[in-house]
């Protein structure tokens, strides 16, 4: 598959499978820069996989991501970081014991300029390295609304708070790829509503192309751009959220005609 | 000091620690010294828990049942009461600096004569103390064995043998027993030692000797606790030496006769050092530990007359110090007597130049320095037998430096030779040396001892 | 990018350093200052300087340096003994074969060898998680021992593996009596608090946070997981090293290998436990309990022997009460004296309001 | 050659101790997913008591009888006031509360019986045999036929048993066991019981071997190396591991230790342990840990 001139990224032919049981067969997509794109499919259809592959915790057996221009075939979550690419976690997964801003903050530390010494004996770079990454940290804070939260400990925050954190540590880091998988599981409609609204506005105001896995499609056609739906492993369909809606084996797999 | 009075006010732990300030406060505050009462004060960092238990609870049982004697029988050293206060040390070398700082300013007045730990990680830690503050460190039969050059050192007294004469004593005994020490060349001889400074004390002596009298000698260590010694001793088993020196200490000594026993390595050619010598290295080996033998610088038994005194004057009336009655008159307990026999004479001694007063440490170590027991003054003390000749000087802190042998019959030790002396001409030199080094590395100017302090 | 950019153009005010309330006001510090500076050297007697209060400060020390790999990285240690030997001997060797060096320079290398030490035995933990660490950090414990008493090279030709202090002196000043001796521990121990103070609030500190609460987190977002440990465990020997460095100097004034034995090492294990896992203050909490308690109950002896409590068994209760308080604390407080303090402290703060 | 074999037999013997105590770690831990410290003092715990017992004339089989039942009572104090409170705890946490405990137990055993060494003959006389020119401790032999019968029994117990069956399930997931109706005070208090038991008898076998005294509760770090090798649970791997460290730390202390001056044994096993950690990180026999993102 080519690789569309404007696509920040595209999957080649990624085939991923755990044991000898496939999880991923063959799929290809891309996701041009600045879009929302949605991962949707029944559960199991591989879909957290396929962030795990994008930004690197999994190894695909056969086929190879390109990021950027780049073609990975063997990329880790660490690099994967550095070259751009944030994610938040089906189940969450943030610094517990540390505060809301503390947690914001090392989002930031792809970005630090400073050495730890500088830092500790506060000299050099270190003052104004502060100075910014702490701003930066709470354009993120304002942008989620967590201003209220800010010293506290993530631990004790509801769970809906916290996802939102979570959000906000991927968006310190300035990513230029955030992978959000189901960032709005076990939210009632205005919650997901709200969420909808932060994700929205880190496409927006912070320019960043999106990749989300979502179950509700009534929130997926609304927010993005373009929707992807596996199944099984399998891509069957990749669109514009109108055509994917009409498609046939997207309504046999979710209405299960097939099965 | 500063972070308990933060926190003073708070929570149910820190009223604790608050309370323990208060207590320390008091403590610190009566120990302000001012020549008081007529009694003598003996800082007693004894320990009576934790894995060496066993060697303090007799020693310091032995050593406060004298000075219960003396009070009770004789009013005291020339009517100066002799008291005494103990503080637990677990043989923890922190615990016993603690203990030397708390007790070392004397008690209620009575100022204090000199420091017995019987432990020689706090006698290493307390060493540099005792000299700045004036006050006798007496390690008797072990500590430092350099510290023996009261030059170097003035307030240090490894009373009756130090590490090298003990091992020159031992080799000297199996030269006896081989039919003259010319006999040695050739003898293969191997020594097991505790993986520690005291344990490692003696390697440099012991190589000298080896090669002064052409045997062969292995020296292998066993690492402290020292509770594991297959290897070692199939070692030995490989070498199958004519004598095994063992320089062991707490379980290590019981294990290693068990240990000979499995590789079938007679007991009875197995050389107990000063700290495997009591009732509590061999009884727990059981059988294994029928025929071995070992040094003492004093035989264990209660028939001696001072001992009888002590059963008179003080267990009879149940004023004894040990808990468990059947340990009186054992090899530590023994050795508790004749640390006090010592420590008294020396403060008689300082008396007899000083007056019949309490006196300061300082005056204290005149009297150890000029201490003088010859067998007319031992037989008044009724510890003839007991106590070896003893003659101290500037030079020499050591004094005696015999020892002699005996041997465990399954129940109890049974002395089996005189008295041996070590060879303390050949070791004095090497002493010298190291003492020199010592004085060196800290920047002390040796005293001049041909002129008397 | 546009929009942030354009919000960091007119960047908003805020304090620069947020964080939860320190243990100690900040007049309360001064006022602390001042006592530990003055008032103690002053006043204070032998005994509570020589016995307890240098001590204490070196220990509150060794702690710190346990709870910045164990409290804030979360990497178990049970060597602290053995890096806190390694700075004594590194330290000492320095003093003798060195002697032009000035004692700052002596301590600060030290502090660095047994850094480098340390880094050799945390780099297990790259590949080993949680407690399993403790294996290496036992090996650290074990192999140090032996071979400070084993090589006699590392005590200056002493064949017994035995250091003796020498006389130590800082830019001219002699350090020989108690209080001299308090206030250079006092001195080290302060410097060193701070940093570490500053230390964990940088990004260094986060990062380290961050691979304690979830390592995998971290990696996915960038942070480079074995350099956090290895540093944590590094900088953590640092202190530890120093805290030896004065522990067998300033403290003891002889020390042998044995001196910095497996005990010494839960010793401070204890100290950050009962003071409170990463916190700071915790550290000197944890320390005068662990120097005090045992302290109060020796002193105590004397008054329960009347009721027929003798010495010996007191310690044996001791170490129950050890054991216990261990427990209560990870069950009942599992930050220990500093949340104590600290809850305490927010209580009559805002009394008038929940009252 | 024969002495190699020698020194190789006694490490093999050797290591079946430290294996006797690794086995009530090995056991706790699939149970609790404790990796109990105080295991030690169990050990020095029970050997205390029992002969303290004998020696006020209490028949051995009744002092056995009592010890058991003090241990167990220790086991369900244990289970009730501290593992249930810190169930679901990080696993750090729970070492380091047995390390409280190890003191706890250490200082209730000598404040109880005192610190004083004590023999321990179990009747069993230590006299070598020589088997093909080579010496074996008969002692050893019978101290390695108990390890076997105790291994052979335990692991009847755990894998043929309703008992094991929940063992394995608490192991697994303690709340997910809850969940599906296993007692787990039940499950714990049997198992401490059990480590007791096997305590007790390794407390026997070493103390007759050093005498009963304070230093028994060391054993502990002897028994650590050996779990890591083995894997913290599996039973079989405490054997094998314990034969493995026993045997080459004997041959290392031997071969190698007279090159570098001896005393190598008490952090060999350490620098063995810390290897295998680094090849295999869940030791031989342990099942790896499954981590989910």
């Amino acid at each position: 598959m080519t690789t569309s001139s404007n696509a920040l990224l595209s999957l080649d032919h990624i085939s991923l499978s755990f044991k000898g049981v496939n999880a991923i067969t063959d799929i290809s997509f891309a996701v041009r820069a600045g879009e929302i794109c949605a991962l949707i499919g029944p559960n199991g259809a591989g879909k957290s996989s396929l962030l795990n592959v994008i930004n690197g915790v999994y190894q695909p057996q056969r086929g190879s991501v390109h990021f950027d221009g780049h073609a990975y075939r063997r990329m880790n979550p660490y690099h994967a970081a550095h070259s751009g690419i944030a994610r938040t976690f089906q189940n969450i997964a943030l610094f517990r014991r540390m505060s809301v801003l503390d947690n914001v903050l090392t989002g930031r530390n792809l970005h630090r300029r400073s050495t730890w010494l500088e830092q500790t004996l506060n000299v050099g770079r270190a003052r104004s390295d502060e100075t910014v990454q702490r701003s930066y940290a709470e354009v993120v804070i304002d942008a989620l609304d967590l201003q209220r939260y800010r010293h506290t400990t993530v631990g004790t925050l509801p769970y809906g708070v916290q996802k939102r954190v979570e959000l906000a540590r991927a968006l310190a880091a300035e990513p230029r790829l955030l992978l959000l998988d189901e960032p709005m599981a076990g939210m009632n409609a205005d919650e997901k509503h709200v969420m909808a609204g932060y994700v929205l506005d880190a496409n927006t105001q912070f320019g960043v192309t999106v990749v989300l896995i979502e179950h509700d499609i009534g929130v997926v056609m609304g927010l993005s751009d373009h929707v992807v739906v596996l199944d099984y492993g399998k891509k069957i369909a990749d669109g514009a959220p109108a055509e994917v809606r009409s498609n046939p084996d997207v309504l046999a797999a979710y209405l299960g005609t097939r099965h | 000091m500063n972070f308990i009075d933060s926190f003073k006010r708070r929570g149910t732990v820190s009223r604790v620690a608050a309370a323990a300030s208060l207590t320390l406060a008091l403590t610190a505050a009566f120990l302000s010294t001012a020549q008081a009462a007529g009694e003598e004060y003996f800082p007693l960092q004894s320990y009576r828990v934790g894995p060496y238990a066993a060697g303090g609870s007799g020693f310091f049982g032995g050593f406060i049942d004298y000075m219960n004697l003396i009070n009770k029988r004789d009013g005291g050293v020339n009517g100066v009461k002799l008291t005494w206060s103990e503080c637990e040390t677990e043989y923890v070398v922190e615990k016993g600096v603690e203990c030397y700082e708390r007790l070392k300013s004397g008690l209620n007045g009575a100022p204090a004569a000199a420091t017995n730990p019987l432990s020689v990680g706090i006698a290493y830690a307390t060493l540099d103390r005792s000299t700045a503050d004036k006050i006798p460190l007496i390690t008797i039969n072990h500590g430092r064995t350099d510290s023996t050059d009261g030059a170097v050192f003035p307030y240090v007294f490894p009373l009756q043998l130090n590490p090298y004469s003990e091992v020159s004593a031992i080799v000297n005994y199996i030269g006896q027993q081989s039919g003259g020490l010319n006999q040695l060349k050739g003898k293969k001889i191997v020594v097991l030692y505790h993986g520690s400074p005291y344990g490692r004390e003696t390697i440099p002596v012991l190589d000298a000797l080896a090669k002064k009298y052409g045997f062969e000698l292995t020296q292998i260590e066993v690492p402290h606790p020292g509770n594991e010694q297959g290897s070692q001793w199939l070692t030995i088993h490989r070498i199958n030496p004519d004598w095994v020196i063992l320089r062991g200490w707490g379980v290590m000594n019981p294990v290693a006769l068990k240990s000979a026993q499995k590789v079938g390595f007679p007991a009875n050619h197995i050389i107990g050092n000063i700290w495997s010598n009591s009732e509590e290295d061999a009884r727990p080996a059981g059988d294994a530990a029928k025929g071995f033998i070992s040094i003492t610088t004093h035989p264990s038994g209660t028939d001696f007359p001072v001992i009888q005194a002590i059963n008179q004057y003080v267990i009879k009336p149940g004023n004894g110090n040990l808990k468990d009655p059947a340990r009186f008159g054992t090899v530590y307990y023994n050795l508790g007597v004749v640390n006090g026999i010592l420590n008294v004479e020396a403060l008689r001694v300082a008396q007899a130049k000083f007056g019949n007063k309490p006196l300061t440490g300082e005056q204290v170590r005149w009297g150890f320095e000029h201490l003088n027991l010859d067998d007319a003054r031992l037989r008044q003390l009724g510890a003839y037998g007991l106590v070896q000749p003893l003659k101290l000087s500037c030079a020499d802190h050591e004094g005696g430096g015999a020892v002699r042998f005996q041997q465990w019959d399954g129940q109890q030790w049974k002395v089996i030779s005189g008295w041996v002396q070590a060879d303390r001409a050949l070791l004095r030199p090497i002493i010298e040396k190291s003492a020199n080094a010592y004085a060196r590395e800290k920047g002390i100017t040796p005293r001049d001892c041909s002129k008397d302090i | 990018m546009s929009s942030p950019d354009t919000t960091l153009s007119a960047p908003r005010t805020f304090k620069p350093y947020p964080q939860q309330r320190p243990l100690l006001k900040v007049w309360l510090a001064a006022v602390l200052v001042l006592i530990a500076f003055v008032v103690v050297p002053v006043f204070g007697n032998d005994y509570w300087l020589n016995a307890i209060l240098i001590p204490f400060l070196v220990l509150s020390l060794a702690g710190l340096g346990l709870n910045l790999v164990t409290g804030y990285a979360g990497q178990l240690s049970l060597g602290s003994a053995a890096f806190m030997s390694v700075g004594a001997y590194a330290t000492y060797n320095l003093l003798v074969r060195v002697p032009a060096l000035p004692l700052a320079v002596d301590l600060l290398l030290g502090g660095l060898i047994s850094a480098v030490v340390g880094a050799l035995f945390g780099l297990p933990s790259l590949r080993i998680k949680g407690f399993y660490l403790i294996v290496s950090t036992l090996a650290a414990q074990f192999f140090v021992e032996w071979i400070f008493t084993r090589v006699s090279w590392f005590s200056n030709d002493d064949t017994s593996g035995v250091l003796s202090a020498p006389r130590l002196t800082a830019f001219g000043w002699k350090i020989d009596t108690p209080a001299a001796r308090y206030l250079f521990v006092l001195g080290v121990t302060s410097v060193l608090f701070i940093l570490a103070a500053r230390l964990v609030r940088s990004e260094l500190g986060r990062r380290w946070m961050a691979v304690r609460d979830m390592d995998t987190a971290a990696r996915v977002i960038g942070i480079p997981i074995g350099r956090t440990k290895l540093l944590a465990f590094a900088l953590s020997s640092f202190v530890t090293g120093i805290a030896g460095a004065l522990w067998a100097f300033a403290y003891l004034g002889t020390v042998e290998p044995h001196g910095f034995d497996l005990n010494l090492s839960f010793q401070v294990l204890f100290i950050i436990i009962i003071g409170g896992m990463s916190s700071i203050g915790g550290n000197f909490l944890g320390a005068a309990f662990i120097v005090l308690l045992p302290i109060l109950l020796s002193n105590a002896a004397g008054a329960l022997a009347t009721v027929g409590i003798e010495a010996g068994q007191l310690q044996n209760l001791q170490k129950i009460l050890f054991g216990t308080l261990i427990i209560v604390f990870l069950i009942k407080e599992p930050d220990g004296l500093a949340r104590l303090v600290q809850t305490v402290r927010n209580r009559l703060r805002d009394w008038p309001l929940r009252a | 050659m024969g002495f190699f074999l020698e020194v190789l037999v006694g490490g093999l013997l050797a290591g079946v101790m430290y294996s006797m105590v690794a086995i009530g770690f090995v056991l706790i831990y699939k149970a609790s997913g404790v990796f109990n410290f105080a295991q030690g003092s169990m050990v020095l715990f029970g050997a205390l008591t029992y002969v303290s017992l004998v020696e006020r004339h209490v028949k051995p089989v009744l002092a056995f009888g009592v010890t058991l039942g003090a241990l167990v009572l220790i086991a369900l104090l244990i289970g009730r006031l501290v593992l249930r409170p810190l169930v679901s705890r990080p696993p750090i946490v729970l070492f380091m509360a047995t390390l409280g405990l190890s003191f706890i137990l250490e200082g209730a055993a000598q404040l109880f019986w005192g610190a004083q060494v004590h023999g321990l003959d179990l009747g069993i006389d230590d006299k070598p045999l020589n088997v093909g020119g080579i010496m074996i401790s008969q002692f050893d032999i019978f101290a390695a036929a108990t390890a076997g019968v105790l291994v052979i029994g335990l692991s009847l117990l755990t894998n043929r048993t309703r008992l094991g069956l929940s063992l394995r399930a608490v192991a697994d997931d303690p709340l997910a066991a809850l969940a599906i109706g296993v007692r787990l005070p039940r499950v714990w208090a049997i198992v401490w019981a059990l480590a007791g038991f096997v305590s007790l008898v390794a407390g026997l076998l070493w103390g007759a071997r050093l005498g009963v005294q304070f230093s028994l509760s060391l054993v502990v770090l002897k028994a650590l190396p050996v779990l890591i090798i083995g894997g913290f649970s599996s039973i079989g791997g405490a054997i094998v591991g314990g034969l493995l460290i026993g045997a080459s730390e004997k041959l290392a202390e031997v071969y190698v230790g007279s090159l570098l001056g001896g005393g190598i044994e008490n952090w060999f096993p350490y620098l063995l342990a810390m290897l295998f950690l680094l090849a295999r990180p869940v030791g031989l026999f342990g099942e790896p840990a499954v981590e989910r993102v």
